[in-house]
């Protein structure tokens, strides 16, 4: 069988090779219980399980101690055709008391695990049903626009609380903690959209594009180029000059990519936009782990974002930086 | 190890490795081997058409399964040595990229459907599993002697008065049946490696059909179990140890009929 | 038709589009007779016997078998030329298709084929039905039978693929009889055998035909091993064919009036030899060229 | 990097209805950069096709090739989770499963598509083990190893030079071997009799099939290199059995098969529905899939005109051996 999938190959000459190489070599030793980064759930706690990390992130900040959140690691990404849910997630989800996922297919995987381990009693939050989005919605990467995880909180706060009434007020002030880090991402947001709003960028694939609406900013690059580079399908030679002629005739700010998917197609339009001096601005797909929280995740792609247009920089990676300033 | 999850997959894992044992069975006599590969693929053309037209995938799925399996059963014939099967299969994948073109939207969701865990089965999942295998079953076991002198005496059969492009059809859409339903459910993986391997394997261990049969039904439901219980406690995937599974008891049967035979 | 005929063919044309393959080709078979269908390559033998076999539509003309009369795409009007009276076209093709038993002439098995001798017999009694089998108890018991009569009792566990190509060619026989068959039709049963597994053929053959007083139909392109089992042959040239007792049609008269050009055939020690003049006259109209060649090649 | 588009200006001139959209559409077809890379490593590696698809044709290893691409897929994985190029992975793994087929003294055409089958689930299983890996103990998040489509008008111009390089080593190695392949599809006895094993020829040959689907798979995509090594090579067999006359022509009507799907992609930008082009993956494999039927029709038609192909057609006669060519 072909592998179908929306994503293309990879090159991944920034991954950490010793690391997966020592993996491999650990697995095939035999090592193999310990080595699934997946936990067990804490006895006593509410059990939390959250498809993409991101999502698992805000159940952790909003649940603090009380929770015991493991988010599935197998991304959904990679190519389904071989994409295998351990029996781990599926245990997980057989005795989870919450699950988060995305919806809109990213994570259709969860869906049968679901079906397959029937419980009246657990709360399953499905982000696109809870922002009241229909299913045909274009851009699956709901998490980009702050809102949605105000939106997830208030709705994880309301579920601890009901597994957990005694705590209540506990989740009540780590939700209002994060409302206010929240807050502080909205006002970072707000005073650059003041700064640099109307900005025209470039994208390859609609990762970060809420985000990049909220900031007011101008995607040069119609959708129907990123769907096509989303769903793995031929761009036509006009697509590619077009956007070749946004970024070699500076049309653009700054030019964002999939930093998680380093495809040929991907990596052309890397190379015009680097042999052009766009600034080149990598969006992770998922929650880029250790270090990042949610908002402070956000904050380093507005960050990116900001010297980028501001000053010209290129941040292929993620600089770890504090919320504050 | 039994906890529900698993128990669907158990009793899922039994019925379709004996639906690739048996239907696999008159798939490898017949050297179908490729259209077997062929036609799941099919699949992903019949996603992309189902959510073009908003009818159910599934209806997508056979529609385009079945064409492929009259496309094949109508262009390959002994001097055509599977070319048709595999410009059919590329050009439904073609098809499949024009119409994901088109729709423009979020193309995992239309073919998150179609991709299959062998560990997230929904008991109503398992009726559907179920019934398609035992009547994928039981029709090849009505066909399975003209199946069987058509593939292997094609022209005895065709003086016997069965048309060899039907026989070859039914065959096919044998197999387009059982990979649409059963891919959605278990994955695309798991079904053609139950589909070849097991019954390449029984080839050499067993001289007889009918024993032929019962052999490849049994090495299919053994891996299957072996694997589930492995995957269950390495916590690797379950498609890992059915493929490996599959080219060691190959090797290994081969090599035990040649050293027998000798 | 008359009584104790098994086949009968008259007046056969089949035409594929630019050539005339057989043009007019009569001839009958008796039943418990072994007719030897005779000719170089490409005369039309493969096309006699698919026509026979049902497989192949002639384009006018008459095929009569016992079990049922068929008639082929012939029009109500050729039906009445040829027949004065109306041969009835009832016949299904499958029931006459039934009435024989039919051995191809390349069946190669492949070594690990999970396929014993007694498993292509078996599907030579029941192999072209669906649904299950009854009478598991009678069948095994005709298989036995089958191995006995065409002598290979030992064989019946084998794995066929493993058998030598005399041995094959003989579980063939046994899987085209055991559907108990009128007549048997075998394309070229002696090719590729060498000579002693040829003489075991030809004798397995005779006894079929006057044993079992099954008609036997087989084609071949040299008649020398089978002179002294034939009590027929039919030789086709040209699209034309003579037919009846060796010696009536293997002479130089009859092969050159079919040639249309002269053949000289000799007796040599007991063998025909059969010579075409190398300056080769007229090729007939529909001859496939064969007709020229220094000497005919059997 | 010459303007490689220049060189079919013919072939787009003759194309040309002189409708405006045509017009347009052709004067930048020409100076397209996008165009000119794809109708570059289009060429080669539809030279690379016309020749080892013959060859896999004519052996009866369709199966095998179309396999190579998602067994190779298996490597990248593996190339992945090292952290090495794909290529390299894509193509030991190629290696790799062309010394296993070629090992495994197949009995006939049908029992190598059996093996083929029974490796290629193996390697499906393999992949399933790499990619849980890979998604488990490395931060990549969109990893997939096989590229299906859409890749061909992105093809760099870095990559042309190495594309380049790797045509000429297939087109050498099968040129090595050609004529002890060719003798050793007829019959294998006939290579042993002069001494020499048809063995080392055939796995010469597949590792260059390896080879060719590999860089045809990641340079162009799965599907279209499957369709390009088997298309033409099937559809020139039908017609001729000279090896040299076929292994010109398969190349030829790859190449012309290649350039037309590109301009066609090019042209179906202002077709509808969306008025955004037509993927070029699909245009190609339809126009290989048209020509291979067409030229059963004509092969059908030869046999109707009173040719000397076959006295009945009918499957009694038809050739016991599989890899024969066709006549």
């Amino acid at each position: 069988m072909i592998p179908l999938s929306r994503r293309k190959n990879v090159l991944r000459g920034r991954l950490a090779a010793p690391v997966a190489l020592v993996a491999l070599t650990s697995v095939l030793a035999g090592g193999v219980a310990g080595c699934s980064s997946a936990a067990q759930f804490r006895n006593g706690s509410i059990r939390v399980l959250a498809a993409e990390n991101q999502y698992g992130d805000i159940a952790q900040q909003i649940g603090g101690r009380y929770v015991s959140v493991i988010s599935v690691e197998s991304n959904p990404n990679v190519d389904p055709h071989s994409y295998e849910l351990s029996p781990r997630v599926a245990s997980e989800a057989d005795s989870a008391q919450v699950i988060v996922q995305n919806g809109l297919g990213y994570d259709g995987f969860m869906n049968k695990v679901e079906a397959a381990t029937p419980n009246p009693h657990r709360n399953i939050v499905d982000v696109r049903r809870l922002l009241g989005l229909p299913s045909s919605t274009p851009n699956p990467h709901l998490w980009y626009e702050p809102q949605t995880m105000r939106r997830l909180a208030i709705s994880l706060e309301a579920t601890f609380g009901a597994l957990q009434p005694s705590h209540r007020g506990y989740f009540s002030a780590r939700a209002s903690a994060f409302f206010s880090s929240l807050n502080l991402l909205g006002t970072k947001i707000a005073s650059f959209k003041a700064k640099f709003g109307g900005q025209p960028v470039a994208v390859t694939e609609p990762v970060a594009d809420y985000l990049l609406q909220d900031l007011g900013l101008r995607i040069l690059t119609p959708f129907a180029f990123q769907a096509k580079v989303m769903n793995g399908v031929d761009l036509s030679p006009q697509e590619i000059t077009a956007q070749n002629k946004l970024l070699s005739t500076r049309q653009v700010k700054a030019f964002v990519y999939n930093e998680q998917v380093t495809d040929p197609v991907t990596e052309s339009f890397v190379a015009e936009a680097e042999k052009s001096s766009v600034p080149v601005v990598g969006a992770f797909e998922t929650m880029p782990t250790p270090g990042f929280n949610y908002q402070n995740w956000m904050a380093a792609e507005l960050n990116a974002l900001s010297l980028a247009i501001d000053s010209g920089m290129s941040s292929r990676n993620l600089q770890q930086g504090a919320l504050n300033g | 190890m039994f906890s529900s999850f698993m128990v669907n997959a158990w009793i899922a894992g039994t019925f379709v490795a004996v639906l690739g044992g048996v239907v696999g069975f008159y798939v490898v006599l017949g050297g179908n081997t490729f259209a077997a590969h062929a036609l799941p693929t099919s699949a992903f053309a019949g996603a992309g058409a189902a959510a073009i037209a908003g009818v159910d995938p599934l209806v997508g799925l056979l529609a385009f399964s079945l064409l492929g399996a009259v496309g094949i059963a109508s262009l390959e014939n002994r001097a055509s040595q599977g070319v048709p099967t595999a410009l059919i299969t590329t050009f439904i994948l073609g098809v499949g990229s024009l119409f994901l073109s088109i729709t423009n939207s979020y193309g995992e969701q239309i073919f998150a459907v179609l991709f299959g865990q062998v560990l997230g089965i929904s008991r109503g999942e398992l009726w559907a599993i179920g019934g398609t295998s035992i009547v994928c079953v039981g029709a090849v076991g009505l066909m399975s002697r003209p199946i069987t002198i058509s593939v292997l005496l094609p022209a005895s059969a065709e003086a016997a008065g069965l048309n060899q492009g039907r026989m070859k059809l039914a065959l096919l859409a044998a197999v387009a049946l059982a990979t649409s339903i059963a891919l959605p459910v278990v994955g695309a993986l798991l079904i053609f490696t139950l589909l070849v391997s097991p019954a390449a394997s029984a080839r050499y261990l067993v001289s007889s059909l009918r024993g032929g049969v019962v052999a490849s039904v049994m090495i299919a439901v053994i891996t299957v179990w072996l694997s589930i219980g492995l995957a269950y406690l390495t916590n690797l995937p379950v498609g890992f140890f059915v493929g490996t599974f599959g080219v060691l008891g190959y090797v290994g049967a081969r090599t035990l009929s040649k050293v027998t035979s000798r | 038709m008359a009584n104790g005929t098994v086949l009968e063919a008259r007046d056969l044309v089949v035409e594929f589009p630019g050539r005339r393959v057989l043009d007019g080709v009569s001839f009958s078979i008796r039943e418990g007779e072994l007719v030897s269908l005779i000719g170089p390559n490409g005369a039309g033998k493969t096309t006699i016997f698919r026509s026979v076999l049902g497989l192949l539509k002639p384009t006018s003309g008459l095929i009569l078998t016992r079990a049922k009369r068929q008639s082929d795409s012939a029009t109500a009007a050729t039906t009445a030329r040829i027949n004065g009276t109306a041969a009835t076209a009832t016949a299904t093709s499958t029931v006459a298709k039934r009435a024989f038993g039919y051995v191809p002439q390349q069946v190669s098995f492949d070594r690990e084929l999970p396929l014993r001798v007694k498993d292509v017999v078996r599907l030579g009694i029941d192999g072209h039905k669906f649904g299950f089998s009854r009478d598991r108890k009678g069948r095994e018991k005709r298989i036995a039978e089958v191995l006995e009569e065409t002598g290979i009792p030992e064989l019946a566990s084998k794995r066929v693929g493993e058998l030598s190509g005399g041995q094959q060619k003989k579980v063939m026989i046994a899987h085209a009889l055991a559907g108990e068959p009128e007549m048997m039709i075998l394309d070229e049963p002696l090719a590729n055998l060498d000579l002693k597994s040829q003489d075991q053929v030809v004798a397995l053959l005779e006894r079929v035909s006057k044993v079992k007083h099954v008609a036997v139909f087989l084609s071949a392109h040299d008649i020398n091993p089978l002179i002294p089992v034939t009590d027929k042959v039919i030789f086709v040239s040209g699209g034309k064919a003579a037919c009846g007792p060796i010696n009536e049609v293997m002479n130089s008269e009859v092969l050159t009036s079919l040639y249309g050009h002269r053949v000289d055939v000799f007796d040599y020690h007991g063998r025909m030899v059969v010579l075409a003049d190398p300056e080769g006259g007229h090729h007939h109209d529909h001859a496939e060229g064969h007709g020229g060649e220094g000497r005919l090649n059997w | 990097m010459i303007n490689w588009g220049m060189a079919v200006i013919s072939l787009a001139a003759a194309q040309g209805t002189g409708s405006k959209a045509v017009a347009n559409g052709a004067s930048g077809f020409l100076f397209s950069s996008p165009v000119d890379h794809a109708l570059v490593a289009g060429t080669l590696v539809a030279i690379c096709a016309g020749v080892v698809g013959t060859f896999a044709v004519f052996r009866g290893q369709s199966f095998a090739t179309h396999s190579l691409s998602d067994i190779g897929a298996a490597g990248g994985a593996a190339a992945l989770l090292a952290g090495v190029t794909p290529l390299a992975g894509f193509a030991s793994m190629g290696t790799v499963a062309a010394i296993a087929l070629e090992s495994a003294e197949t009995t006939s055409a049908k029992d190598r598509d059996i093996t083929t089958g029974v490796l290629l689930g193996g390697s499906f299983g393999l992949s399933a083990l790499l990619l849980y890996l890979a998604s488990n103990f490395t931060n990549v998040s969109g990893a997939t190893t096989g590229v299906l489509f859409g890749s061909l008008f992105t093809v760099s111009a870095s990559t042309l030079p190495f594309l380049a390089a790797i045509s000429v080593v297939v087109v050498l190695s099968v040129g090595l071997v050609a004529r002890r392949l060719t003798l050793a599809s007829f019959d294998p006895d006939l290579v042993r009799v002069k001494g020499k094993s048809p063995r080392t020829a055939g796995l010469i040959f597949l590792v260059a099939l390896g080879l060719a689907v590999a860089m045809a798979s990641l340079s162009l995509g799965a599907i279209l290199s499957a369709a390009l090594m088997i298309g033409p090579a099937a559809s020139v067999l039908r017609l001729t059995s000279r090896v040299g006359t076929a292994v010109l022509t398969a190349s030829l009507l790859a190449v012309a098969e290649t350039w037309l799907g590109i301009y066609l992609a090019y042209e179906s930008y202002s077709w509808p529905p969306n008025h955004d082009g037509w993927p070029a993956s699909f245009l190609v494999v339809a126009l290989v899939l048209l020509v291979y039927l067409a030229s059963r029709g004509l092969e059908r038609l030869r046999v109707l005109m009173g040719g000397n192909v076959g006295l009945s057609g009918g499957s009694a006669t038809e050739r016991g051996r599989g890899a024969t060519p066709h006549v």
